[in-house]
Order: structure tokens, then C-alpha cells, then sequence
């Protein structure tokens, strides 16, 4: 695979690993948040953790959509599903998330909701067009990579003039929530920088990041999700910290420019505007961090259609995801960890998906506690 | 986050789609959220959709930045 | 206190229900298995926790093992339900290093489904059974109504004789041994997910699906005391391996670098955030033998030519966690764990 | 010219599909069986015609036979598909005589089944394995799609071994054999029709389901030389009959009066328009031996408590037909034919 | 079994064939027709051949009326069932009824149209209730026994204003077709007298038959439809005959009066009323035959409601039906009968249902060929 | 044709309806086209419903006659 293969070459993964031993001072140490669960599952895939200094220690950011969905979205999801009339579309990753009481879209299926799995947004739309006496609802979710196709979706169902697709709108926005991280610092918090976002950089631009780096003085390193591309970002960020730079720098040229994909982001304006507030799970409501339908697409906005309960539900008591995404603690250190709490029984965001912080220590980095 | 894989584009389909082809696995593409790819390029897909093009003098230059790395270590 | 890294919560036997995860060969089909079936059923033979069960009969040893065929599409590329009904049967009896003798069919017919896809299913199955040197003696048809089925489900069954001396089972595994698997890993589970047309994508990929019994005849006759054969069906190498380290009470250390994975399935992998040691394969094997054994298994595995492209992938290792460590290709290593839950598609 | 009476038009696979009456035990199931599966599947085993294989092993002789159980509704009076499907293998296993030694169970259970009703199908299972004493020694779960299945069906296999001098067989039936049977017939198929709220009546009627393996143990203890024992299951005593004057050559004469019927069996299948003898049985069988040795072998089934309504009903005679005829109770006489589709209740 | 156990005595019966034995006279034969389904089902069923004196030969009659509906209605009947919004309730014997190329209502389920068996019309308005968004079409078929019920769940549908139930009604009338045998007289033809319908008599009274054996001279006894019942009016039937009378007299006094049951009469007159003619499968068109909904209940019939084709399909050309039913020949003087046509794949009305002339011969008599 | 059994009526129920015994099977039929049924009268059901009642004198009449017959022919 072109372009892939390459980035994934163990001779220069050695000596890349070499130069980052060779450069980090033993003096300090260099606690770098991948936002993204791309990177977390690059690092815990290839196991980079084995490739680097003990004093670099890289800390799972909240950057998987399918975590950050609060309980009581799934929830509300859930109910549409229920609802008979409805058809439900979405991703495979969403379809096991439990809501409350263990129940998850999937077990949801299973007691007989039609629940739809689709690769793809235009599916869900092509599915509404071959099903008329169904309401089918797209349940959107991601983060700005996911969210240009949503908005074609929607664009398309309105051309067709499709009276029964509508938009369970989740989509959240990756700066404010690197803001919000960093904003919410609190004591114990200590991140000296950021692996930033691939794909959704792709989107949005390098330069969407700035105001974080300058705001927090934190450098950023824009980076592929190749595990060479992460090891050159990890130098790349340890020479920021011993240079005492904060800025914001772009390994990933190959696919990410300074402004982003434009077209992409006019399409995304069209559709969507922000939503004052937006919950995430394990880090709070979010000022300006969620998208909604605009005005002019209420008629595909599934949350005018149908009710929606949109209760905020609470995870274990007992979670500390919160510090964990923070880079306060470690999964190990939470009492629920690989007893209450799996990632076949998640109790708390970062036990979600594989790209969460506790579920990638538990699925691949487990053996290191022995 | 935003499973996405580099692809090659093997042929322009009506409807602004593309076929394209990933070692030797063959899929289809949207292609509305890019502009003036052509075959042969290769392009960022993500969901079903092309998200951008992907620049191959700037993979190479990160390949060569990489090299680069490398060998000062291998020569220390 | 006990150790978290061994911890399950039991199943919620009073309210849950069964869903896809119990059936995908993962973390939860194991446990359904474990604590609903065999603490119902619990006997000598089911206690081995293989995929069959040996017995001493009169004139020797026997083996007897069952499986349900519910694939989806039916015709896939490279075999149908019928081929493999027989294949994945015949490699259950050759897994306890058994000569197949002996299989029966069970069908479970959807009312509606054509007598000629039918034939084509039975005519499969008469051909893979002549091929592997087995009879299908004895059969049994149902039908159900339409809604109640999914066209056709087969549930084959079969029986075979050990030869002396000949005791492979999924708790011999010691540390110190070689693990070596038969040829590349996940074909089969992505030949199946081309043809579905909601992942939308197409490779050249065959399934695998063969019968292995030839291969195992070479495979004791060069190492009689092997000490594991099983094949890694559903779940793939990733959860069969890691049921053997469970019922061994052993872990393993893997070389990712070494083991075989075809380029188009590590792509279709990629494509759809799957990883190819999770993939199903149904014409493939894992052997465990004594270290020192281990080149001449490789050797009797090469010369046969299911077994073309057989590797050594690793070792077992004292582990009280029993966990299935892979070093990676890139340089670092991690947990190869169980299935869990379903494997579906990824967009993150 | 071919004898109008042996005719029968071939199955037209090309265009053809299979529907409910391929399932129901009658003429189209043995025609579909032997068109498409044997012919396919062709061996020496398959060929012997019987509910099971029997074939030598080094130790002895050998039986094996499968059934896929779809009952619906699950549960039932007098049992549920767990029972049923240890004592149908069983039962099969039995019939040629043998000792049942070991089963299997493959279950395809669908999505949404609660967990809480696959125990108790497992328990029943296991309860009526412990009691039939054979062990469940190996098995297999597959998890299909809602939708795709009907909450659960299990397919189960099992093995026996023949004691020495015991052969009995479909097709040894001669002319002058008694034909008897070991209790009242109709009350499976009764008990289930019963639950079938569109049929809308009630019954105090329970499944005779039972593992009849101890009371032909008795029987051929009795009469080693016994020439046919078969199980009435689907399609009833009238199919069975058939089947086996088919598979023997012969024909057979039965007295009415003498077949053993419940009364409350009776009344509902004159409700629905049915006759019992079509009606399916779970816990009898229908034993044909030398004239001679048929007072011996009452005697042995009634000393049994699930022979205790044993009764002699006919007699093999010779004919080139194969006609399974009946006395009535009336004085009359008609023949008993295969069951012709699908037994639906009859409105005219 | 009280009242049914009583007649099928196997001692009385010896006795009653005995007296028919002795009462026949040896220098002609009787050739006897018992028009139901349900006298020729006893017949077989209790082999009551072997008790009668070989110049005593029972006909079997077209009264079964699964097996007289012609197949051009079964056709459209699947054609029905076929309608994606159509879910077609029906008695289990019609089910398996072919019509045009092999097809039946239970293939036709098998290959996915909607088809319910009932055991009650008004199983079929339930439905109907149940399910607001199918149209519910109940495929009404019977003599005058199962017409009432089929009144009462029209009446029930209006009654409940059930905009989703319709009647594609086949109802068909019994005196008609004894007249339409009778007048159908051609050469070889030759009844002596006609075993008369139970329950159909239940409902019409005996009375209804006074002009057909008037007019054409044959005695009709009315008759139960248990084996004794039978016996006892064969007999009724040679004294008749012997005696040269020509009466309708009345077996079934237990259940039939000479007027029937009038609240079942006024039920279906006023939901029903005769349509000009109707088509009898291996009789033919037969006037003033069979029954339409009256122009009040228009809402209600599947054949205002739903496009029906209503072609009339001829049997196989070889099939001798016509000639059988007139007691002109037997069934295994068809060439057909037991290769080409057997109750799997009738080809003609008489092979269809076990009570049809030729299928009770194929199922329960064959034997008396050997 | 015409598939219908005596059963006796062993309760009234509302709707017009009637449960319904024959030889230890127990049914339901509707009453809607007779009148006057009361416990204990036997009702020739056909489809669910009662088609009329059964006339228990004129049954002892039928097997009176029959027993006559058969008399006849003992002594003959
Ligand atoms: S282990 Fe579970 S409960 Fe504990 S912090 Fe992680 S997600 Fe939360
Ligand atoms: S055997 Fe068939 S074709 Fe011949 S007359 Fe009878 S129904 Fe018609
Ligand atoms: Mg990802
Ligand atoms: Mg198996
Ligand atoms: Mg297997
Ligand atoms: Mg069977
Ligand atoms: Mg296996
Ligand atoms: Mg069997
Ligand atoms: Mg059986
Ligand atoms: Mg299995
Ligand atoms: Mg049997
Ligand atoms: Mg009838």
C-alpha cells in the first residue's frame, strides 16, 4: 500500500526512536496528549510505547467520537430506534456503545429495533429513498472529518425532496475541546504538548490550532496516523520543549495544508451552525464544541421531528476518566479498571472504544502492568 | 479517530464518484468535497468520501526529513 | 484480591438475551459456552474444551465434533455453505490429529429456496467429501417457514479415529513451544465481507476453505506428539490462540513479522479498520509442538501443499495471565487479545 | 408400461423451490431426500435407508444419526426442544438396537433469545441426557441475525454401539412379521397442535417425548433377532409404515381396532379434520418381527413402563405395491397412504 | 364421542350391510351418488365398499368445494395474495389447491406473498383489526355451511367499520349442482339415486331438494355424515329405489329439519345474493350457482376493490372429471390417474382434495385395483 | 364436505359465544346463528360456529332404527 507501507518501516522507526533517546533531556520529562484515537491506536498497535524514552510518556486524549458520546445521546438514540416506525442507520463503531442499563444499539437490534449499519452517509440516504413508508434517521456522529459527508447527506436528501430522512445530529468540533481540556487544567494536570489531529486537520487547516497553542503555551504537532508519522511528531514535539517554542507545526504536509479543506468547510457552513453548548462524555458540557442543523434544514433535523428526552446521564461514580484524559492518572490507577468496568461492560468514555485511553491500555498495553 | 486510508484513483465515474484501489483492493469514492482530481492521483477517503488529495512531493520530503533522521543516528 | 487482569463479570443469566457477540467466536461466545453450556452439560469429554471430544471406544480412540454453517451470502468466493460444511467438520476430527471417518447432515431449509441452489449446495458437499476421503452416512431435513430461516443453515457432525500414540489437545501447550500456523491468516473472513454489498468493496481474495486432514495425516506422521492442532476459524488466530493459552494456562509471544497475511487482506483490513488476525480462516491451522520438533513440523507442513506456506509465528511462554503478546513489525510489542464483542467495520 | 401404483413424477429441480410440505415428514420429504440428498451423497451407509448409519468400527459395530429440532413453540406440554432433542438422537440411535454412547449439540440461537429461556432449554437437555445416560460430549453456537432464525433450533447428533447379533433394519420386514407398536399414538403431535392459538382448541394432552434407548435395550435383550424398529416421528405411524414396507418390499395389513389412540387424541383430530395416525409421536416406536417371537416381544415392551400400552396392530404380507392397508374398526378397508403435504386442518 | 361413536358401531354396521345385502335385488345395480365430500370421506375413511353388495356402487360427487373451484380463481387468488399490501386469510384445505402452472397459495407463501391460514372467518376480521395497514382480503370459500360465518364477518366489519377487510367470496350453492348434474344427463349416464349433503342440509333444510327429485325422478336421502348414517341411507335409498319412489327423505333427522336454520338464511340473504352464474371446476358454468356480495357490502368485496383477472383456465385436455362425476366412468379409467395426476399434482378437480372422486380412490382405494 | 362435530356446550360466554367440549377437547365456538342454546344442549359446530342444536330424541330415534335393522338381520 503506497503511502502507508512506507510510514511503517521498523528500520527507520529504530533510528527515529534513537534520535528522540538521543534528544530528550534526562533532567525533564515530556508528557505529550495524542487528541486523536487514530494516534492512540497507532501507539497502542505498534506498540510504540516499547520505542520510547521512559521519561516520554504519551497520555490518550478524548479524541474518538464514539467515547465522547454522552450516555444520554445513546439514550436518545436508542428510543429513535425503538420508535416503530424509524429505521436507524450508523456507523459500525456506534452500534455497541451502551447506554444506560448495558443497553446499546445493537442489543437494541437484537429485541428487534431496525438498526442499520452503513459504511457511509449517502447509504443512509439511499436507504430512505428505497424504504418511503419508513422515517429512517441517520444517527451522524464524528468529529470534522465525518461531518462534510453528513452535510452532502443532507443537501442530497433535500434535492431529492425525501420527506422521511432526517439527521441525529452528534458531530463536536476538535479545537474546542483541546480548549476545553486545557482549560479545564487543574492541579496534577501537566501536558507539555500535543500530537494533534490527522484527518480532521485535513479538514480544518493547521492553523485552526493557534489560538490553543498561543492561548496555553503549548506546542502542537500536527501529525499522520502512521506509527513513523507519530514517532516524528513525538521529535518534533520534544524539540519544541527543549527549544521552549509553543507553536503549531505540521508533520503531515503530505495531506494537511495551513487553511484546510475549503470546499469541504463551505459545504459543513451550509448545513450546520454551532450549538451554544454541547455535552461530552468525560469532560462536561463544552461551550460552542457541537454542530445542529441550521434553520434552513429543520425539516431533516431528527430532533424536531421526533421527541427526543435528552437527559444527561452520569457515568460510575467510581470513573476517573475525567483525570485520565487530563493526564492526571492512569487507567491502572482507577478502582473500576478490568473489574466493573470493560470494555465489553465500559463504564466510563475512555473504556468505549479501542481508541479510548483505558480500553487501548486494556486490549494492548495490559502485559506492562505485570 | 477518522479511519481513513490513502487511495489511488483508477477511474472517474459519473455522478463526481471514482473507483480506487488500495493494494489491490478495489472500492468507490465520492468526490464532492474535492476538486480536479484526476487518475492516478491519490486521495485521503474517509467514509466514503475523498477528503483531499494527497501531496506526493510533501511525502516525499517527509520520507527524506525521515532518512535524514535516520542516518545521522546510524552514523552516531 | 483477586488479580483485575483475570476478572469476567458473569453473564445476567435472570435478564439479558443473546445477541451477535455470542456468536462471533470472541470474549462472549466463550463465556455463554463456559458458563451456560458446559456447566449445564459438564462431562469428561466436553471438559476437554476442544472443538470435539475424544473417547476410548472398544477398538480405540475416537473423536466426535459437531458445527452449525449459518454463512452469509450462501455462494461466496472460493466455496459455498456446502463445501464448507464438510471442510469445517473434517477439520474439527483432524484438529485431535483423528483420521476422518464418518460425517451427518442436518439442513434447516427455509421455505422458498430453490431446489436447484439446493442441489448446488448438496452436489458441493458430495464433491468436498469425496475429496477428503469421508461419507455422509446420515442426514436430516427441516424446513421452516419464511421469516424463520436465512435459506439454509447446515449442521454437520462428524467422527474419527485417533491413531495410537496421537493426543493433540488445546491444553498441551507448554511453555517453550513452537507455535506454527499452516499459511496465510484472514482469507476467508474477507472473501466473505467482499461480497457484502454494504462494506462496498471487491478484492480477488478467495476464501480458504479446504479440508486439512491430509495435511494433519503428514503433520503426526511427522510429529506423533504434537502437542496442539486447532484451527482458527471464527474470531480468527488472535481468539484461538488465546483460548489455548486460557486452557493451557500458559501466554505466548508472537512475531507479527512472521506471520503470513496475503497484501490484499492486510488492505481490506485497512480499509475497514480491521485488524487480519481477527479474520476467519476455514482452511487453515495452528500446530504447537516441542521447540526442538518445531523444523521438522515446518518441514512435513511445507511438503504438503496446503501447508505451502507455513511459518513460525512464535513461542509459548510462562505467563500466569495468560496473555497473547505479539511483537509488532514497526519495533514495540502488545496484547493480541480475545474477540470482543463483534468484528464491525470501523469509521475511527 | 410402468405400474401406475409405483409412479411417482421426478422433483423438478430447475425451477422448483422447497416448501413447507418437503419439511413435513411425508411423500415430497422422502422424495426431496432421496432425489437430491442421497443421490448426491451416495455410500453404503446413506444407502441403508434407516433414521441412522450403522457401520463397523475396530471395536464393533457403530451407529450414527443427526436431527435438526425447529419445534415451535419451544416450550410445550410435556416437554420443550431441549428434551426433544436429546430424545429424538437418542431414540434414532436406539432404533438400530444400539447403546447410545455420546451426542452432540449444535445450537442456532437467534438474536434477542433471552438467556433465561436458553437455560432452561439447556437444563432440559442436560436432564434428559443424565437420564438417558449419555453425555453431551462436544458442541457448537452460532448467532443469527433477527429475523434469520426462529428463537432457537439445535441440532443434535449422536453415536451407539450395536450389540453383537443385533441388526434391525428398514428393510427386514417380511411377509408374515408382526407389526407392533409400543404405546398410544398421535399425542406429540396433539400436545403441539394444542399451543397453536389459530387452531384454537385445548387439550389435556402432553408430548409422549421420552428416551426410549432402556425400553429397546429390554426388547432386544427379548428378541436379539427383532427385524425393524423405526420411530413414528414426523408424518406418524402412517409415514413410517410406509417407509418401511417401501424400503422392505412388502405390504402390510393393520387392524384399527387394535391401534392404540387416546381418546381426547381422537377428538381433536376429529376437530381439526385429522387422523391421529398421520399425527406425529416422540416417545413410541414400531417394532416388526418374526410372527413367533411377537409374544415375547409384547411382553418384554409391556414389563417396560414406556411399553405398558404396547399392542400388536398387523402383519407384513407380500406385495408388490408396498400398500399399507387397514381394517377399520368399522369392517372395512382402506389403505393407509404417506402423508400427502402438510397436515393443515381441514375445514371440508 | 357422544353421537358420533354411536354411529360408526362396527356391530350395527354388519347388521345394516347385512340387510342391504338381502334387500338389493341381484338383477340390477344401483349406482348412487353421494354428492358431499364428507359421505364420500366416511366412505373411504371406513372402507365402506367392502360392505356393500357389488352391485351397489357409490359415485362420488363434485361436493367438496375446494375441489370445485375452478383454476382460474386460484389464480387470481395468488394474484391476490401476491399485492405487496394484501394479506390473504384462508381455510387450511385451499392452501395447497394448485392453480395455473403448479402454483398454490402455499407455494405463493413460500415465496414470500402474505398467507395466513384461519379456522374461522372471523379470525380473518381480527386480523384485519390488528393490522390497520395491510388490506386484509379473506378468500371465502364453502357450501351453504360456511357461508353463514362468512355473512357474520362482513356484518362484524361493517360493524366495526373496517376500511381494510374484503371477501373475495366463492360461496357456492348445492341444489344448483345436483341440477346441473342431473340436466348435464348424457349418454351413459346413469344415477339411481343421490345420498344427500348433512350439514349443507343443516342450513337449507330438506325441503331445498324437493324440486330436483321431482323433476328429475332420483331419490335424494339426506344423510349424516358418520359411516353409519351412510349405511343406513344406502339402504333408505335401495328401498326407494325397489320401490320406485322418488322422495327426498331425511336420514339426518338429528340436525336437519325440512326448513333448515332461517336465522342463518336471513344472514346470508342479506349480505349476499346470487350471481347470474358461476364456474364449477369439472362442471362447468352452472346458472343461479354461486354467490356475490349485494351491492350494500360493496365496500367489502376484494373483487370491487382489487383488479382481478377472472380467467377461466381449463383442466389438463386428458382429464376425464366431467365424465367421472356423472358416474360414467371411474377414476382408473383415466389415463392420467396416478401417473400424470395425483394429489400432489392434481390436473383435475377430482384429484384435488382427499374427498375428490378420483383423489379418495388414489388415497384410500387403490388397492381394489391390484 | 362441510367438516363440523356435535359438541356439547359446557359454558356461555359473552358475545354470544360458547365453550365447547368433544371428548375431553375443549373449544370455543360462536352462537351468533342459533338460538335458545343452553348448557348441556350438544351443537353441531362447523368453522367456529354452531351451525344448529342437535336434536337428542331424534338421535335415539336414528339408533332405534338401526338397532331394528340390525335386529332383524340377527334373528333373520
Ligand atoms: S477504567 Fe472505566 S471507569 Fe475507570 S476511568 Fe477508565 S473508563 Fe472510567
Ligand atoms: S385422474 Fe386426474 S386427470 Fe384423470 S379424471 Fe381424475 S382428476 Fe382428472
Ligand atoms: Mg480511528
Ligand atoms: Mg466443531
Ligand atoms: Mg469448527
Ligand atoms: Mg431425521
Ligand atoms: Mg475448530
Ligand atoms: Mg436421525
Ligand atoms: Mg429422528
Ligand atoms: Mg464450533
Ligand atoms: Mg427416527
Ligand atoms: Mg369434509
Amino acid at each position: 500500500m503506497k503511502y502507508v507501507d512506507e510510514f511503517r518501516d521498523p528500520v527507520l522507526a529504530r533510528n527515529v526512536a534513537a534520535a528522540i533517546a538521543r534528544e530528550v533531556r534526562p533532567d525533564r520529562s515530556y508528557h505529550l496528549m495524542e487528541f486523536c484515537g487514530g494516534h492512540t491506536h497507532a501507539i497502542s498497535r505498534y506498540g510504540i510505547p516499547d520505542l520510547l524514552p521512559d521519561n516520554v510518556r504519551m497520555i490518550h486524549g478524548p479524541g474518538c467520537p464514539v467515547c465522547v458520546l454522552p450516555v444520554g445521546r445513546i439514550d436518545d438514540a436508542i428510543a429513535l430506534a425503538r420508535r416503530p416506525e424509524v429505521t436507524l442507520c450508523t456507523y459500525g463503531d456506534v452500534m455497541r456503545v451502551p447506554g444506560s442499563g448495558r443497553l446499546s444499539l445493537l442489543k437494541a437490534k437484537a429485541q428487534g429495533a431496525d438498526v442499520r449499519m452503513v459504511v457511509s452517509a449517502d447509504a443512509a440516504v439511499r436507504i430512505a429513498a428505497e424504504n418511503p413508508d419508513r422515517q429512517v434517521v441517520f444517527l451522524a456522529i464524528g468529529f470534522e472529518t465525518t461531518t462534510p459527508p453528513t452535510a452532502l447527506a443532507v443537501r442530497a436528501a433535500a434535492a431529492q425532496g425525501l420527506g422521511n430522512f432526517t439527521v441525529f445530529c452528534n458531530h463536536v468540533l476538535t479545537p474546542s475541546a483541546i480548549q476545553g481540556i486545557l482549560s479545564g487544567a487543574e492541579e496534577g494536570l501537566s501536558l507539555d504538548g500535543f500530537v494533534g489531529p490527522a484527518h480532521v486537520s485535513v479538514v480544518i487547516g493547521s492553523e485552526a490550532y493557534a489560538p490553543a497553542a498561543a492561548e496555553h503555551g503549548k506546542p502542537v504537532v500536527i501529525s499522520g496516523f502512521e506509527p513513523l508519522d507519530v514517532l516524528q511528531s513525538i521529535l518534533m514535539l520534544v524539540r519544541q520543549i527543549n527549544e521552549g517554542r509553543a507553536e503549531v507545526e505540521n508533520q503531515f504536509t503530505r495531506a494537511v495544508t495551513a487553511d484546510g479543506n475549503r470546499k469541504a468547510q463551505a459545504m459543513v457552513a451550509e448545513i450546520f451552525e454551532t450549538r451554544p453548548s454541547f455535552e461530552w462524555r468525560g469532560l462536561g458540557s463544552i461551550p460552542h464544541s457541537g454542530l445542529m442543523l441550521r434553520e434552513a434544514y429543520a425539516a431533516f433535523d431528527a430532533e424536531r421531528r421526533f421527541p427526543i428526552a435528552g437527559a444527561s446521564v452520569p457515568d460510575h461514580k467510581g470513573c476517573d476518566c475525567g483525570t485520565i484524559l487530563r493526564g492526571v492518572k492512569r487507567p491502572v490507577d482507577c478502582k473500576l479498571f478490568a473489574t466493573v468496568c470493560t470494555p465489553e461492560n465500559p463504564m466510563g468514555s475512555c473504556m468505549v472504544s479501542a481508541e479510548g485511553a483505558c480500553a487501548a491500555h486494556y486490549t494492548y498495553g495490559r502485559f506492562r502492568d505485570a | 479517530m477518522c479511519l481513513a486510508v490513502p487511495a489511488l484513483v483508477t477511474a472517474l465515474l459519473p455522478d463526481d464518484r471514482a473507483t480506487v484501489s488500495l493494494g489491490g483492493v478495489t472500492s468507490t469514492c465520492s468526490l464532492e468535497l474535492v476538486e480536479d482530481v484526476a487518475v492516478g492521483d491519490y486521495v485521503i477517503v474517509h467514509v466514503g468520501y475523498a477528503l483531499s488529495r494527497l501531496d506526493a512531493g510533501e511525502a516525499e520530503r517527509t520520507l527524506a526529513l525521515l532518512a535524514e533522521v535516520a542516518d545521522a543516528e546510524a552514523a552516531a | 484480591m483477586t488479580d483485575r487482569r483475570l476478572f469476567t463479570r458473569k453473564l445476567d443469566i435472570a435478564r439479558g438475551a443473546v445477541d451477535m457477540t455470542h456468536g462471533s467466536g470472541g470474549k462472549a461466545m466463550a463465556q455463554l459456552v463456559r458458563e451456560l453450556f458446559a456447566a449445564a452439560f459438564a462431562n469428561p469429554w466436553l471438559d476437554q474444551g476442544n472443538d470435539q471430544a475424544a473417547f476410548d471406544v472398544p477398538g480405540g480412540r475416537m473423536v466426535m465434533t459437531t458445527d452449525g454453517f449459518v454463512v452469509s451470502p450462501l455462494f461466496f468466493p472460493g466455496g459455498d455453505i456446502g463445501s464448507l460444511a464438510v471442510h469445517g467438520t473434517v477439520n474439527d476430527v483432524a484438529m485431535a490429529g483423528a483420521v476422518p471417518l464418518h460425517l451427518t447432515a442436518g439442513f434447516i431449509i427455509e421455505e422458498g429456496f430453490p431446489l436447484a441452489d439446493l442441489k448446488r449446495v448438496v452436489d458441493s458437499m458430495a464433491a468436498a467429501a469425496r475429496e477428503a476421503g469421508v461419507a455422509i452416512v446420515s442426514g436430516d431435513t427441516k424446513v421452516v417457514e419464511r421469516g424463520k430461516g436465512d435459506g439454509l443453515f447446515i449442521t454437520t457432525t462428524g467422527i474419527g479415529m485417533v491413531p495410537p500414540g496421537v493426543a493433540p489437545s488445546g491444553d498441551r501447550a507448554r511453555p517453550g513451544d513452537a507455535i506454527l500456523v499452516s499459511g496465510t491468516m484472514g482469507d476467508h473472513g474477507v472473501a466473505i465481507m467482499s461480497t457484502r454489498d454494504n462494506l462496498g468493496f471487491e478484492t480477488a481474495i478467495l476464501s480458504d476453505s479446504a479440508a486439512l486432514n491430509g495435511l494433519v495425516a503428514a503433520m503426526v506422521e511427522a510429529v506423533p506428539g504434537v502437542h496442539v492442532l486447532r484451527d482458527p476459524t471464527r474470531g480468527g488466530l488472535a481468539t484461538t490462540l488465546n483460548e489455548i493459552a486460557h486452557q493451557s494456562g500458559v501466554g505466548m509471544r508472537l512475531r507479527e513479522a512472521d506471520i503470513p497475511v496475503r497484501a490484499e487482506v492486510t488492505a481490506a483490513c485497512e480499509l475497514l479498520g480491521l485488524d487480519p488476525l481477527y479474520a476467519a480462516n476455514e482452511g487453515k491451522l495452528i500446530a504447537i509442538c516441542a521447540e526442538e520438533e518445531s523444523g521438522r513440523m515446518l518441514a512435513a507442513m511445507r511438503a504438503h501443499p496446503l501447508g505451502r506456506d507455513a511459518a513460525c509465528i512464535g513461542r509459548v511462554v510462562e505467563d500466569p495471565h495468560r496473555f497473547v503478546q505479539m511483537e509488532t513489525r514497526f519495533g514495540g510489542r502488545r496484547i493480541v487479545d480475545w474477540l470482543t464483542g463483534e468484528q464491525l467495520p470501523r469509521i475511527c
